[in-house]
């Protein structure tokens, strides 16, 4: 099946606008990605048919939503192909998941003295979480480090490993460096010492195959909002042993079996972490975004990504004072870089006239600006719908900026 | 009769009512003629929590290796459904009913009541009879 | 200004839905409400339009999502009339506002032996997280009891305020009976003894004026898909000197200043609270709920319910074998009953098959029918778009329902 | 010069720029010319942090009862703004600060950097600035 770049295009309207009467170069998929028709149109087919408040409800409009809503959970469960359905649980984003767990699985699991592994290429979502745990329960966080290059450095976390390690927590692709972490590996590792393992998936699943069940990760992470779908939903995928003898996050309505003053008991999987009223047009656009993704293919979306990184990579470094901070072998399409020693928001700033968005900053990564010495990077973040074209914008505009600071 | 002719009768009871009133009517009907477990059996043990009604049943293995089932609802249209469910399930042997694939409920136009979505515990009623079908099967092949 | 009742129904595009055949009468309500035009095109906009990430962003979508967000809390402040627009701060819904203040509140003010004060008429929400913190710190649950008409009894909240009492959580309106509580004499009654009040609004902001600054409330939740805004969305307002003085609830993006593994600070109000990508489009959608609510006056809402409340209770108590729960003589619009001896469940599927969505059950709130020895009851509860031709419908299916049971 | 005449100035200079692209290059060129704030100054008590660049910020009340403002940016564009501001700004009574209405930010198309939503430190310079002019005034009257 060949990639048609254009009828792809049609489907996100967001994609004819102009901004300053240029077309918009939309780089800024990292934060997040625009949405398909097919995501939009099922939004408003909720509020303008079906909406209702699900479960418990007897009527009509109720057990529409509320089969919508489960059937979106069957849809992440197969594309993320997880073993059972109450292993998906909604939540509002990849922040609340890791959260959930940090305390959910923290008040289980970690005592005084206990570690906790992360790397020092973590968004800050996966890395406050674990510090507040630390902090509340005298616990440590490990770090692994990694190189110039941006890939984790293998042999450190063997040697971090420990009986005291209770879980890592790894990003599968890093937001900044766009580097594919070895997780099957880092999983392997950490199972052969029974620790459990948490993946942040924000990155990863809307650009290369996520196979839940063959990397055997005990918890999974990801955002809707980046993988096409609506803001204030996410996904946390958990291993059913762990969901199980961990206590709920939040309390209140549908995570309840029975509510007395005397004695509450808790519902079962996944209900028991579903707190409140779900977002449940939140979930019912983020399975017709996955839908989306599936009928391009996942694969298809990731060689024109690889196209487009390997190309992006190319021209960008035509330019000679321009420096790429990540340079993994293995990697999504995401180029952090500087431009001389011109400051990244006036690269964004100038970038953004000419119609280029593109994210500038640390990109919620300090950690990593801290290792190479730098405030920011300019980031430029492919998607499916991206073009050599609008490489080739950014490439000019680059230059442009260049004489302007010269 | 076995289990097929069992739903096949049912449904040609159900085919003069064209209207989801009759059907209701005939349901509330059905719940009412049938006290189905004796309210000593009604423990919490055999209670399915279902977040709207309650469904209780009960299951025991007779001397002819047949599955007997007994159960109730506190809400009538639920009793009605379960009724059904009894006539269709009950004494069978465990092997049968771990077999049996129950197409009635759906051509009678009562699917909803048994979806997963309806918290009225007939699903997981449902689910109950089958795994105690297994049990049962399991002991008898011991 | 007349009511007009056809213009505000043409806003909600769900009514004209037929359910079997027949015109929906939706009196759910209390679980949801239905959304209006305005609210869904906004939502429409957002990711047509201006779709991206907020914060932090140096391009132009960015700085047009931000900015719709931001003005989005500015709606909110002003629609509870809170003294600070950083004392608002988005959450996914009420059950995550009372959960936030349950940690957060929690860690800081809450240890062993105190005590926090809660109303035996709380939805699960406004219960459960308290007695998870309770369990956690070691701290007590007290309940306010309630009289047969649904009343509070204050004198015994006198009682149960003592020098112990850290925290008092009662519900504005509650979900099931309909009651409005004296909720203003309750805060001056905590506040002489200097105790903190949070006040779950979730029944409130939708149908009766809210008035943060003249209430004094310290915390005040409420969720944005109850007020005919989008699922996903809550607020917390909260009164700055103690979201100052909590710990963060969740960690991650927007809620740090600066991260290292070192140190890590967080961020001003009301982001300290506000972890990961918001759901700025629920925000937006919310702000237009709210515009839209304000445009016809939370006054003249108050006044039509407050006339179907009258006219369901005459109409309804008609039926003689009928007994409603929650007779206050203050009410918002929602009756709660039990028709002859019919399971409630009963009641609302037949009802559901004449086209009136009803909800049946115990509402969330399992205390309220253990008071009054029941398992559920059947409740319509009603909003800005209903009619009294609606509660005729109800009142001759009740009076069919009792013939098919007769 | 009083506050109203240095911003009319500005407007007039930035008057010949039609485009962007001519006012973001001005904007860099009085970000080369003008080094605002000495490095020992730097410190990290006079750094107002935006999410994007960063900001360095003194104020020193002079013996004419006037506030001297220095300050500097890492990014240029900022810095150019930065320049701006301080040229309107300093050698101003604090009363003066305290009431001067900027309007040339708006008028030469740079409203969208001093906006509440863009993380570059401005918005938070200019209010410190008035806080400082501020803190001066009490003093003085002191
Ligand atoms: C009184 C009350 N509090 C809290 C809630 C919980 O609201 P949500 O489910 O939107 O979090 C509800 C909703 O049913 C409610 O009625
Ligand atoms: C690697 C990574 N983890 C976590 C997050 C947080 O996701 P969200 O803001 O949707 O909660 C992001 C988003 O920027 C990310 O890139």
């Amino acid at each position: 099946m060949s990639y048609d770049i254009n009828k792809i295009r049609q489907e996100f309207p967001i994609l004819n606008r102009k901004v300053y009467g240029k077309p918009l170069v939309y780089f800024d998929n990292g934060a997040t990605t625009q949405k398909p028709n097919s995501v939009i149109s099922s939004i408003n087919k909720v509020y303008k048919d079906i909406n209702s408040n699900i479960h418990r409800g007897v009527h009509f409009l109720s057990a529409q939503s509320t089969d919508a809503y489960e059937n979106a959970r069957r849809v992440v469960k197969e594309f993320i192909n997880a073993e059972h359905i109450h292993e998906i649980v909604f939540t509002s984003g990849t922040t609340a998941s890791i959260n959930l767990v940090a305390f959910s699985f923290g008040e289980k699991y970690i005592s005084e003295g206990d570690e906790i592994i992360v790397s020092s290429m973590e968004h800050h979502s996966n890395i406050v979480p674990w510090q507040m745990l630390c902090e509340r329960k005298n616990a440590k966080l490990k770090v692994i480090p990694f190189n110039e290059k941006g890939d984790l450095l293998i042999e450190e976390f063997k040697i971090l490993l420990s009986e005291k390690t209770k879980l890592v927590a790894i990003n599968h692709v890093s937001n900044t460096l766009g580097t594919i972490n070895p997780v099957k590996e880092i999983i392997n590792l950490a199972h052969k010492k029974n620790i459990p393992v948490l993946i942040d998936g924000a990155q990863a699943v809307q650009h290369i195959t996520v196979n839940i069940q063959e990397l055997d990760a005990d918890f999974y992470a990801f955002s809707g909002h980046k993988i096409y779908g609506p803001t204030g939903i996410g996904v946390l995928y958990g291993k059913e042993k762990y969901l199980n003898t961990m206590p709920p996050y939040m309390g209140g309505g549908d995570m309840i079996k029975t509510v007395s003053f005397e004695k509450t008991t808790y519902n079962d999987l996944p209900f028991k972490f579903e707190a409140g009223t779900a977002n449940y047009t939140g979930a019912i656009g983020l399975a017709e975004a996955l839908n989306f993704v599936s009928s391009i293919g996942i694969s298809n979306i990731r060689a024109h990504e690889k196209a487009l990184l390997d190309y992006g990579t190319m021209k960008l470094s035509e330019i000679e004072s321009l420096i790429i901070y990540g340079n993994s072998n293995n990697k999504t399409g995401a180029i952090s870089f500087l431009l001389d020693n011109i400051h990244h928001s006036d690269v964004g700033m100038i970038l953004d006239k000419m119609g280029v968005a593109v994210r500038t900053g640390n990109h919620c990564t300090q950690p990593v600006m801290d290792k190479f010495n730098i405030t920011g990077t300019v980031r430029a973040s492919f998607a499916m719908y991206n073009t050599k074209q609008e490489i080739d914008i950014l490439f000019e505009s680059l230059n442009k900026i260049l004489e302007m600071f010269s | 009769m076995d289990i097929n002719t069992l739903q096949d009768q049912i449904i040609e009871e159900f085919e003069i009512y064209d209207d989801w009133m009759d059907k209701y009517n005939y349901l509330i009907e059905l719940s009412n003629n049938l006290s189905i477990i004796s309210e000593e059996n009604k423990l919490q043990s055999n209670l399915i929590e279902g977040c709207q009604s309650r469904v209780w049943l009960n299951a025991t293995l007779n001397d002819e290796g047949k599955v007997i089932f007994k159960a109730d609802s506190d809400a009538m249209i639920t009793k009605g459904i379960v009724s059904l469910l009894i006539r269709v399930l009950t004494n069978h042997t465990p092997k049968e009913i771990i077999d049996a694939d129950l197409y009635f409920i759906d051509k009678i136009g009562l699917k909803e009541h048994l979806s997963p979505t309806r918290s009225n515990g007939l699903l997981a009623m449902l689910k109950q009879m089958k795994l105690y079908a297994i049990a049962f099967n399991a002991k008898l092949n011991n």
